[in-house]
């Protein structure tokens, strides 16, 4: 089927003008008056930067032909001229030039995170978690800190099109008042709205006034990434929905059942900052004992002191083993769970079990969101057996739980629209033609409709197959609310008037729904009026960004035994052969991330690589397909076939194929056309996570698969350090001791460094790999975006990097990779005091600060001969080998227009080309943290006040930042710790950063 | 008047007479000026055209493909992480190398008295001289902003800022200019007196002006002759340590970092030892084809070739034994980084440039210790130039040592892009250019120099000695 | 052929005369010198016509509206900081915008023809287009609050406004320059709460050296030399 | 100034050149020269020509080369704008030895070539032996003596007598137009 249904796609591809379809008329929308005054209106001085060819958001490539020109012109040369536009009623508290907070919420599907943004005159440059949001404390995602990005991204719907004629949002209003006559007339009937999922108590409120406003009208709501397996599973096990909130901080002994806790999902942030909580050898309560059980490697996997690599289709049957084991450890579990299993795992499960049962109430098996029900519920018996409920887990109450899971919505929803009978079909945001079901023909289905209405923040394949484009406003840019996996209640508030004047899906929803109000901000507050009290609140909550005490009450959650074991009977007998598994992506979640460059660019954690997925597979079955990495293979389930880049990755389960969804997007726009592989149509309804009976042979073609990291053992260097809790407790010291070298002392004199210096500390025992800092670097520091093919040629130029190691857990033959285990090590510049990058560069355009003791590059003096990076022995800097801006390789080779120049830190200088670049420590908040300080009048910046980008992402605050020169500062403490080591110190460099060796807390029982 | 009479070099003995007389074919004053002179003075061959002009093309590509690197930036190139420097700085240190063998020849071989330099010399110089030129362009292009590539000049300047000393760079801009200045001077002093001979032979008014000019208005004068020779003299003098200074300092650009398989003392001696090879190897090359061209096979002989290739034989064979001794000491420096740095330029991703390097370089040059192959001009030409390849892939090799270092997630592999190739390939374009104008237009033989040390200039060199006798069969000629 | 045993060839009779004629040698005498002056005037041209000395100095831009610091600033004496109203809190000390102006001038003037883009920009929002006089370099990171708070007056950089019908660049507000200050901050610093008089003078009887270093000592002044201070 | 007058005599192989120039030297004449293709070996001490003082100016330039090259080195690092440059001292002076060096030898070299050039007086284009019919085998094959008219015993008969006597071929009497 999918052959046809990418036929009709294809056949409906809109005409494409000069590369561009007709939609994406932004580069002249950008370009017209129109747009300059929106600019103008929003914010003067932005619109300064924009008009004027000398501003710090217009490179530095200028400042250099304007210099060049001083050089060249005769006697009377002048700098041009530039303008300055203030504004005629400046807006209370704000200060030009320094930066506005603002709390508010994203929420991806059912991802909730509260946020901080920051705002320069106006204009969101820097998304940071909100510590007062109970998913966030503080850290964010790289899809939130990505956010800023798609604002302004150039792709967006930048008008109302009908049959893409460009029209009005009054046009529409008149067209959609004719249809709503007509449907209050029928009761709705021949209405059908699909949405995508929504957290928002006002989209739920609203939902309900169309459904009574119009009963007849059908409503669904369709999310190819979603809970409703979970809720499926509560049901099974305790008879009614239920959302499980684990508590990590206080679990000894963790296992992750094909559950990936700190990648992604609904509170993941939370989730490593707990787990983080008690990692430390030193933690209070002890050091907790992660193990994983997946198919294929996560973060989670990889930070766990044990992992075992099971296949997808085997998970059931290992909790029904390990319930077997625990049975035979005296653990009460109820009939028809358990069955003695066999297998490779049963040493490794019996081990766990005698562990489980151990610290009863004191451990938590976690199952993942996307394992079948029936496996669902045996978990949670398991969990019940050993006590852990409402000890390591709680239970909550869903928001408001659909009537209808979305995978029977998109069936339904396509069913009626099959049936040809429905008048409008209006979709608000999401992509089903794209992400829905293999089996579930809905886009052939929808050209049944006879109106088809798509309100989507930017065109993609679904608006293709729409008359009415209509632009939806980005979070960014509208009022909402949303409510967090624990009931917490937060706010949307915009930062910005919409750039591209959209509507949001609450305010098109009110005017479907014919309430009275259709502003977002009344439509808000009215329900937080009506569900959370007084005026006062609202204005605090707006402040916070979150409701004190929304969090929901806890329910009581009793196990049905009966059902659970009805369910474990019901679990299908694992087949053999070649299975399937399908990933949320980390970069481009489920697609609809796709033209977002940040994201794209960032390598995936555990494969390093960037802007596409691949069939992952181990090294057993490569050698059996004859297949390498880069090479091609062609992917069949059930008739269907897609072909995919094969990535070979250690750790795969046996006779499993891993691949990410989101790719192969054709609508996307300029950065996400075409980037990797669509396996959308291998995905059905019932598979939507694992197919079996699927095969792949090798075909010929080779794909464009660019990793950030093409050496991938350690080569027994001591880069990362690590030791087992037992040989640590023996000897603290061995990070240090695992390098002798002679007394490190320099042949000169060495410069006093007094007053505030600043170093880093990064813990690896609680770095998960999540990439959080990377992104909160490239937009805390206008990084450039380079491309796949620049990638590929080791030009990207993140500054700081997630170095990744496999290292072999077969220690008979170190090479053998079939199961590995894996390091990661966040590296950025060390900010060496002996520097050997600065002594090599010829014009001074890196040196050393001496209050701070920075290694400071300065891009205005910098000429560019890349010495400092080729003796740079971490290899941090990273060089502008084009004007990436203008050439813009990493957008389809779009130079940047106006409106995402508008993304940029005007804090920190755009670089141009011929540049080196790297870290520093973010010095422009070190700068504006001294600068504050010195206007308040105090001598020194308190511990605390300055955290780089990096450090303040961090979910598991692994990165700490202060003054080392005084000895209560949180950094001088961990650099005190006997774990603390400085990476090729024996070069006495004097690197200001240095690390916490990693510590694993194996089972002693498992460690040969 | 009748042209000198040249015996067939195969009928000349290779006797102990013939190897101190340094001038073969019984050549007088006049003749030696006539060989020499001959070329600058007759109607231009046509085979000049055709080389000058595929020369300049050539040196049409260097031009382009640098205004396009200006235009587009280094990403033209295939530079990357961590590999930031790649075929420009091969071709610099691989020119300034070649730009050796001229100063060399000109300064040490005079000061220990090596009088057959006399006839290869002002040939070797013209050599240095415009591998310099060659040279020199590379660091100037590679850097990201051309246009600002002065601030490596202390110029007073309104930002208050100077280049910093401590950088290698800075003393290569130092070093290498500083050497090519005192190339061409050392270069120009040795012209004076040719120059006012071709001035003298002048058939047209503009030759006269223009060498006249250029002579200075030099007329032989014995008291201007003391101090012409002292100046020589100190000049050589001078040279000679710099010579030795500037591969040595070269060499820092790779040593003072802390790149390994780059940190090593022993840089400075095998740079400076694989300089003089590749010099002399490209003098070989350019000789064999000057003197069959223009007929200087009685001033530039056999035995003359003979020496420079015994001196390729030994130059050649320490660098072999540098090669050798890199990787004991990596090995017995017990640094892990160090040792597995060569032990990736062996067998690693770049190991097929290693063993080019190595036969190109050690292998090669052992053939030279047969006398046969010594004096053999094919063996010789062919020899010269797989040298050459060698010592180019010596400093790829070198310079891609940056491939790996000290983190493995760093490592890359670097690929040249067709621009990496064009800008090599036309910086030979430059190279020729210069040396066409300079066969066509000047001396390629210290004229004067070779008189002096021809037995007749002797005052001593006795009555009814041959010189004179031929000087006789002349006068009955006419 | 004569006795010489010379030997007669076409050299002798050469087409070419005697080219030189004496003057010629008088050149390798004047060529220093005149190498000597060429050079002094090379350098002397760059070092002060391209310098910021010259360029920037002296730069006075007619602007949409013909307002006079004189007036304002001078005649009536209005303190800096009422238009320039983030002069102590931000980097910029922001060109006040159209309302400030109106606050007076709906009174003052109201009908005066020189206020009449005032006046419109008032009413349409559209924003005065003025034109900058005072700019660094994009990449030189420069706050006022940073100064003003520690007491360097207006007038260090900005020289006497209160004088200027048009204002114009006084200072080559060059890198150079500013190390000037940075490396010896004493002698610019005056008590903050002097920082906007125009012709403060040190107290009589002060002695500057001294004066500025307790200044110093009472505001913390650490004025940074580091690259990092300005540039990032 | 009186036009300089130069007598001129041309000689044949370099034995003669050095017996003749001696004469002349003996005869007691001053301001006389030979012209010569290439130096010849003990014609200086014939003509009784003192030994070169070049050297002392290149060393003079030379130090100062070397000198300044350290001076401004240590100013600009030291004094001017000191910057921590990888941890190294301000006035790191083993780093600055390389550009001491190098401009030591570039001044030594610009020294030496204009110091030579200084001390014979060249350029000098135009000169009144040049005008000789056969000087221009001056730079070829001949050999000649000049004597100038500003020597005291300079005397146009008696002059051309002794350069006739000791063996001057095509002796002319020549004077700068």
């Amino acid at each position: 089927m999918s052959q046809n249904h990418n036929e009709n796609r294809s056949e409906l591809l809109p005409i494409e003008e000069n590369g561009k379809t007709y939609w994406r008329s932004l580069d002249h929308v950008a370009g017209t008056s129109e747009f300059r005054d929106f600019v103008a209106r929003e914010f003067p001085e932005g619109a300064s930067e924009l008009n004027d060819p000398v501003s710090r958001r217009s490179f530095m490539s200028l400042m250099g032909a304007s210099l060049a020109l001083a050089g060249l012109g005769t006697g009377c040369v002048r700098r041009p001229e530039e303008k300055i536009l203030p504004y005629v009623r400046r807006p209370e508290d704000l200060v030009p030039g320094l930066p506005q907070f603002y709390a508010t919420t994203m929420a991806v599907s059912d991802m909730v995170t509260g946020l901080v943004v920051e705002a320069h005159e106006g204009r969101p440059t820097k998304i940071e978690g909100n510590r007062l949001h109970p998913a966030s404390r503080g850290g964010a995602c790289t899809f939130e800190q990505a956010a800023v990005l798609s604002l302004y991204d150039p792709d967006r719907t930048v008008r109302v099109f009908q049959d893409r004629v460009e029209k009005s949002w009054a046009d529409f209003d008149a067209y959609l008042d004719g249809l709503l006559q007509k449907f209050r007339g029928n009761g709705g009937n021949g209405l059908v709205i699909v949405s995508e999922s929504s957290a928002s108590p006002t989209f739920a409120r609203l939902r309900r006034q169309l459904t009574e406003a119009l009963p007849q009208a059908r409503f669904f709501q369709w999310e190819p990434v979603s809970n409703e397996r979970v809720l499926a599973g509560t049901r099974l096990a305790f008879g009614q929905p239920l959302e499980p909130v684990y508590r990590l901080e206080r679990a000894d002994v963790i296992v992750a059942v094909d559950a990936d806790l700190f990648g992604s999902g609904p509170f993941h942030l939370r989730y490593s900052r707990d787990w983080a909580s008690r990692r430390a050898p030193d933690a209070p309560g002890g050091m907790n004992r992660l193990y994983a059980v997946e198919p294929v490697f996560t973060v989670t996997g990889a930070s766990a002191d044990h992992r075992l690599r099971v296949r997808s289709s085997q998970i059931g049957p290992f909790l029904r083993a390990l319930a077997a084991e625990l049975q035979g450890q005296g653990v009460a579990i109820p009939a028809g769970i358990a069955q003695a299993g066999q297998g490779a795992w049963q040493k490794f499960v019996q081990a766990l079990a005698r562990d489980l049962a151990a610290k009863r109430g004191r451990s938590l098996v976690a199952v993942g969101r996307f394992q079948a029900p029936e496996v669902q519920a045996i978990a949670w018996a398991i969990n019940d057996a050993l006590g852990n409920l409402g000890e390591t887990v709680r239970f909550a109450q869903p928001a408001d739980v659909p009537a209808i899971a979305p995978t029977e919505a998109i069936r339904q929803a396509t069913a009626l629209l099959d049936g040809g009978n429905v008048d409008t079909l209006v979709v608000l945001g999401g992509n089903p033609v794209y992400d829905a079901p293999a089996d579930v023909p809905f886009a052939a289905a929808m050209q049944k409709a006879k109106n088809r209405i798509h309100l989507t923040q930017a065109p993609n394949e679904t608006s293709a197959l729409a008359q009415w484009v209509l632009p939806e406003t980005h979070f960014l840019e509208e009022w909402g609310d949303a409510v967090a996996l624990d009931g917490t209640w937060s706010l949307v508030q915009p930062l910005i008037r919409p750039i591209w004047d959209g509507r949001s899906k609450i305010e098109l929803l009110a005017r479907l729904a014919g309430s009275q109000q259709t502003k977002g901000y009344d439509l808000v507050r009215a329900t937080f009026l009506e569900n959370q009290g007084s005026e006062a609140d609202w204005r605090k909550a707006l402040h916070d960004g979150v409701v004190d005490g929304t969090s929901r009450r806890w329910v009581e959650a009793t196990l049905d035994a009966g059902s659970a074991a009805g369910a474990a009977g019901r679990l299908a007998a694992p087949k053999d052969g070649l299975e399937l598994v399908f990933l949320v992506d980390n970069k481009v979640y489920d697609g609809r991330f796709a033209n977002n460059g940040w994201l794209q660019e960032l390598p995936e954690p555990t494969t390093k690589l960037t802007w596409t997925n691949a069939a992952l597979m181990g090294p057993a079955l490569a050698e059996k397909l004859g297949v390498k990495s880069g090479e091609m293979v062609r992917l069949e389930v059930g008739g269907r076939s897609v072909d995919a880049g094969v990535w070979v990755q250690p750790g795969t389960a046996d006779d499993t194929i891993a691949i990410a969804l989101g790719y192969g997007r054709t609508f996307a726009g300029r950065v996400g056309n075409n980037r990797g592989f669509n396996v959308y149509p291998l995905r059905t309804a019932e598979g939507a996570w694992t197919a079996t009976g699927a095969s792949a042979t090798k075909i010929a073609g080779t794909a464009l698969l660019a990793a950030t990291q093409d050496h991938h053992s350690m080569e027994g260097r001591p880069l990362v350090r690590e030791a087992n809790l037992r040989d640590y407790e023996q000897n603290p010291y061995f990070a240090r001791e695992m390098v002798q070298h002679p007394p490190l002392v320099a042949l000169w004199k060495q410069h006093e460094y007094t007053g505030q210096q600043w170093g880093m500390a990064i813990d690896l025992n609680s770095c998960v790999g999540c990439n959080g800092c990377m992104v909160a670097c490239q937009a805390e520091n206008n990084i450039p975006i380079v491309g796949p093919e620049q990638t590929r040629m080791g030009r990207e130029m993140h500054w700081i990097r997630l170095d990744r190691y496999f290292a072999s857990a077969n220690a008979a033959d170190p090479t053998d990779l079939t199961d590995a285990e894996v390091v990661f090590q966040p590296v950025t510049c060390m900010q060496c005091e002996n520097a050997p990058c600065e002594n090599v560069c010829p014009v001074a355009a890196t040196v050393h600060s001496k209050d701070g003791g920075l290694n400071d590059m300065v891009y205005n003096r910098c000429i560019g001969t890349r010495y400092c990076s080729n003796n740079c022995p971490y290899k941090v800097r990273r060089f502008n080998f084009f004007d990436w801006h203008t050439k813009g390789t990493g957008t389809g080779g779009n130079p940047l227009t106006d409106v995402e120049k508008m993304k940029f830190n005007p804090d920190v200088t755009v670089r141009t080309r011929g540049v080196m670049e790297k870290c520093t420590y973010c010095v422009q908040r070190i700068n504006a943290a001294k600068r504050d300080a010195k206007v308040s009048g105090l001598e020194k910046v308190p511990d605390g006040a300055i955290t780089p980008a990096c450090a303040q992402t961090c979910p598991t605050e692994a990165i700490v930042f202060g003054d080392v020169n005084d000895p209560n500062s949180r950094v001088s403490k961990l650099k005190k710790q006997p774990r603390n080591y400085e990476m090729l110190a024996e070069f006495n460099t004097k690197p200001r950063t240095s690390y916490l060796a990693r510590i694993r807390n194996p089972n002693p029982e498992l460690v040969s | 008047m009748s042209t000198p009479n040249t015996i067939p070099e195969a009928l000349l003995p290779t006797s102990v007479y013939e190897e101190e007389q340094l001038v073969h074919g019984g050549l007088n004053f006049h003749d030696v000026t006539e060989v020499v002179a001959r070329p600058t003075e007759e109607k231009t061959p046509i085979a000049w055209y055709v080389a000058f002009a595929l020369a300049l093309g050539v040196l049409g590509i260097f031009g382009a493909s640098i205004l396009y690197l200006i235009w587009e930036g280094t990403g033209i190139w295939g530079l990357q992480q961590p590999v930031g420097w790649g075929w420009a700085i091969v071709n610099f240190v691989f020119w300034v190398g070649i730009g050796h063998a001229g100063t060399l020849i000109s300064a040490i071989l005079f000061l220990f008295r090596q009088k057959w330099r006399t006839s290869i010399n002002r040939f070797a110089e013209a050599m240095t001289i415009f591998a310099v030129a060659c040279a020199l362009t590379f660091p100037g292009i590679h850097v990201g902003r051309i246009w600002f590539a002065y601030w490596m000049f202390p110029l007073p300047n309104q930002m208050g800022m100077w280049p910093n000393f401590r950088s290698p760079l800075l003393w290569d801009v130092f070093a290498v200019g500083t050497y090519g200045t005192v190339s061409i001077l050392f270069w120009y002093v040795g012209l004076i007196p040719d120059l006012a001979t071709l001035r003298d032979r002048a058939k047209t008014k503009a030759r006269a002006l223009i060498y006249g000019i250029l002579s200075l208005g030099w007329r032989g004068s014995m008291r201007h002759w003391v101090h012409y020779e002292k100046a020589y003299l100190i000049l050589a003098g001078i040279s000679t340590p710099l010579v030795l200074s500037v591969h040595t300092i070269v060499s820092f650009d790779f040593a003072v970092s802390v790149v390994p398989g780059w940190h090593t003392t022993i840089f400075p001696p095998y740079f400076v030892a694989g300089a003089i090879f590749s010099g002399f190897a490209m003098v070989v090359t350019l000789m064999v084809v000057a003197r069959q061209v223009f007929g200087f096979k009685d001033l530039v002989t056999l035995n003359h070739l003979e020496k420079m290739n015994k001196i390729i034989l030994l130059t050649g064979t320490l660098v072999g034994y540098a090669y050798g001794m890199e990787f004991f000491i990596a090995w017995y420096s017990g640094n892990e980084y160090e040792a597995f740095a060569f032990v990736n330029r062996a067998f690693g991703p770049y190991a097929w440039a290693y063993w080019i390097m190595i036969s190109c370089n050690v292998i090669s040059p052992q053939f030279f210790w047969f006398k046969k192959m010594r004096r053999s001009i094919p063996v010789m030409f062919a020899l010269s130039i797989f040298v050459n390849i060698g010592m180019w892939f010596e400093r790829f090799v070198i310079t891609m040592t940056l491939h790996r270092d000290f983190l493995p997630s760093s490592w890359g592999y670097y690929m040249p892009s067709i621009w990496d190739i064009l800008t090599f390939i036309g910086s030979f374009g430059l190279f020729f250019t210069l040396f066409l104008l300079f066969l066509r237009f000047l001396p390629a033989i210290a004229i004067a120099e070779v008189k002096g040390v021809m037995p007749e200039a002797d005052p001593h060199h006795g009555h009814g000695h041959h010189g004179e006798v031929r000087h006789a069969e002349h006068v009955e000629a006419h | 052929m004569d006795s010489t045993g010379h030997r007669p060839d076409d050299r002798d009779q050469s087409p070419v005369p005697y080219v030189f004629p004496p003057w010629v040698n008088q050149i390798p005498r004047v060529l220093p010198i005149a190498a000597l002056a060429a050079a002094v005037v090379v350098i002397f041209t760059i070092w002060f016509w391209f310098s910021p000395k010259h360029t920037e100095v002296g730069y006075a831009p007619k602007q949409p509206v013909a307002y006079s610091h004189k007036l304002h600033a001078g005649d009536l004496g209005i303190d800096c900081r009422y238009c320039h109203t983030a002069v102590e809190k931000g980097p910029n000390a922001t060109v006040p915008p159209t309302e400030t102006c109106m606050n007076c001038h709906t009174v003052v003037r109201h009908d005066s023809p020189k206020l009449e883009l005032v006046r419109q920009s008032f009413a349409t929002g559209e924003p005065i287009e003025w034109t900058r006089v005072h700019a660094i370099a994009d990449f030189a990171y420069f706050s006022h609050a940073q100064h003003v708070t520690k007491g360097v007056g207006c007038v260090e950089c900005h020289g006497r406004v209160d004088q200027m019908e048009v204002v114009r660049v006084e200072q080559p507000l060059s890198m150079s320059w500013c190390l000037d200050c940075h490396r010896n901050p004493g002698p610019r610093l005056r008590p903050k709460d002097q920082v906007t008089n125009m012709n403060w003078k040190l107290p009589e009887g002060e002695d500057p050296v001294a004066f500025g270093n307790k200044l110093v000592e009472q505001y913390h002044v650490a004025a940074p030399v580091d690259c990092s201070g300005c540039h990032r | 100034m009186a036009k300089l007058k130069v007598l001129v005599a041309e000689f044949d192989t370099p034995a003669q050149i050095v017996e003749a120039a001696g004469a002349v030297a003996d005869a007691g004449y001053r301001d006389f020269d030979a012209h010569t293709p290439f130096p010849i070996h003990g014609l200086d001490r014939a003509m009784k020509v003192p030994g070169s003082k070049l050297g002392w100016i290149v060393f003079a330039h030379g130090l100062f080369g070397g000198c300044f090259a350290l001076w401004f080195q240590w100013w600009m690092s030291a004094v001017d704008y000191p910057m921590v440059i990888g941890g190294k001292p301000y006035f790191s002076y083993q780093a600055f030895v390389p550009i001491t060096f190098a401009l030591t030898i570039l001044l030594s070299a610009f020294g030496t070539v204009f110091g030579m050039l200084f001390l014979n007086r060249l350029p000098r284009w135009s000169h009144p032996v040049l005008a000789h019919p056969d000087f221009r085998r001056s730079t070829d094959d001949k050999f000649f003596i000049s004597i100038e008219s500003t020597d005291p015993k300079f005397d146009a008969n008696r002059t051309r007598a002794l350069l006739e006597q000791i063996g001057g071929k095509r002796i002319a009497l020549l004077e700068s137009p």
